[in-house]
């Protein structure tokens, strides 16, 4: 994809390894750098990352092999990732967004992903269906207080 | 034997020594940080703390966050999971905290759960005083 | 493309502007990570990824807009990272790796890249036409001295 | 009026204070870099040094590398515009490089047109030496 539209971007493709949730959460922190962004900006921003990638690890794709895609934009100072699974899809979007609601209590996840991307970033998307993988669409304004 | 404040140097613990270290004494376990704590890490901890819970009869733990700035829910589960372990004997203390550390905390509600100290001499001292009281 | 050959693979792609070349510095240094690098390491590969990505924004696409794209793989310990532009290309490949040379000295460019591509990597390789984009793959062992 | 160690804060370096600072004192420029030197900020730098030596008839640089840990060839680039531009009639130092930046610079062959000192402090000495000696 040519971007024509935004200040900047990136698209990134990852294995679904969970060695990467770390990456992930750098590359999308270290993109923001430009939009010099506070300490607490930058920690929301890898927060909220990383319930997403591992969330596409975790349960898109049961801890199997897949792949996972990360796009990354600017556009008059506000942030947007992107993060997408062609993994399991979510089945019931509105009970899965519910705080502590998780399909995986065994692995112990605490269910609280949803409502870390929801407190730390100003937007939050969820789509998805049964087989048809999830995308997740999050926003957040950088350098606000200014 | 066991010497006090011993730490593992097995090769498992070798290898894992970048991401975290940890020590055992008199029943309590302290796990001291150093890599962000997320999914990955979390897997690769919990059953290396299970594990030395129970062999070593561990009733406190105590895990230092003073080296490291990150963790998501995933660091939440690891520490809900072995609070639910052993709460019926022990208590979890959590030092070191930086501030994003504690809004995570505390947008969880494990504050209302775990001792929180600003440092380890603090978090020692407390469960010494803890100790005398009984 | 799905990877079932690597150990670990990501593939990203981004705009080319220069306030890009940290950030693609960053990706392939962290991208490392799990290969325990030593400091020395990590700092060659840098350098390496540097010089290529710049010379993709200066060279390939004349400072204008264009994107980049940079894979980075893994595999039995050898890190391989090759970044790829559709830019003018390069006409005379032996000419343009020669110490020194430059066709962009007004911009104060040293005609060291590809030098110290050589020099910081064990293996380089570069495929170019003419107004064909150029690509850049390099490779190196990380933790050799072990 | 000049005062000594001046200090820049117009607008333009404000807006540029987190990738590097500059002080002009007595014909010396000093540059202390916060940011990794690479095409983008030498772009950045290039001109506004220009500008300096020109107006304040600086004929000597410093440049403080002890809070960076990376250069590329455009910082090669970026020492040696300068050292052409004084080179008949003053010196450009490299103060505080890490063994990486050593690196490029022995590669580069610039270890041989500039002086190296280990902190600023050296070469500030060596500078006010040569002074009294001519
Ligand atoms: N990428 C995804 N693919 C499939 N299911 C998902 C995905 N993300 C979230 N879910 C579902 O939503 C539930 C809630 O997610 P979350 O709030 O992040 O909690 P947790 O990950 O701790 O379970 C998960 O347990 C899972 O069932
Ligand atoms: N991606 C590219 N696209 C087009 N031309 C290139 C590219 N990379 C290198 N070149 C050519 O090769 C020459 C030498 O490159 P290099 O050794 O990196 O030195 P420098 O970038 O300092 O000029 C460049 O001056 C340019 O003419």
């Amino acid at each position: 994809m040519k971007n024509n539209i935004y200040d900047n971007y990136c698209e990134i493709t990852f294995d679904s390894k969970s060695e990467n949730e770390g990456f992930a959460r750098v590359v999308a922190a270290s993109f923001c750098t430009g939009l010099d962004p506070t300490l607490e900006e930058i920690s929301d921003i890898k927060t909220a990352v990383s319930e997403a990638v591992t969330n596409a690890i975790v349960h898109g794709y049961n801890n199997g092999p897949g792949e996972i895609s990360m796009k990354c934009m600017i556009l008059d100072g506000i942030f947007t990732v992107i993060v997408h699974d062609d993994g399991v899809g979510i089945d019931n979007i509105h009970r899965a967004m519910e705080p502590l609601f998780t399909t995986k209590p065994e692995m112990e996840r605490s269910g609280m992903g949803f409502s870390f991307m929801e407190a730390f970033m100003d937007e939050l998307k969820v789509e998805s269906a049964k087989n048809k993988g999830t995308t997740i669409t999050m926003k957040k304004r950088i350098g606000a207080q200014v | 034997m066991e010497r006090e404040g011993e730490v593992f140097t097995s090769e498992e613990m070798e290898r894992q020594r970048m991401d975290y270290i940890y020590m055992v004494s008199k029943g309590c376990l302290i796990i001291s940080l150093n890599a962000e704590l997320d999914h990955h890490l979390a897997e690769e901890m919990r059953h290396v703390i299970d594990g030395i819970i129970d062999k070593r009869g561990v009733y406190r733990i105590i895990i230092d966050f003073s080296k490291i700035d990150f963790m998501d829910s995933a660091g939440i589960g690891l520490i809900m999971g072995r609070y639910k372990k052993i709460r019926d004997y022990g208590d979890i203390s959590i030092v070191g905290a930086n501030e994003s550390i504690q809004r995570i905390l505390l947008i969880s509600g494990l504050h209302k759960i775990v001792h929180i100290y600003e440092n380890l001499n603090q978090a020692m001292n407390h469960q010494k005083g803890g100790h005398n009281e009984k």
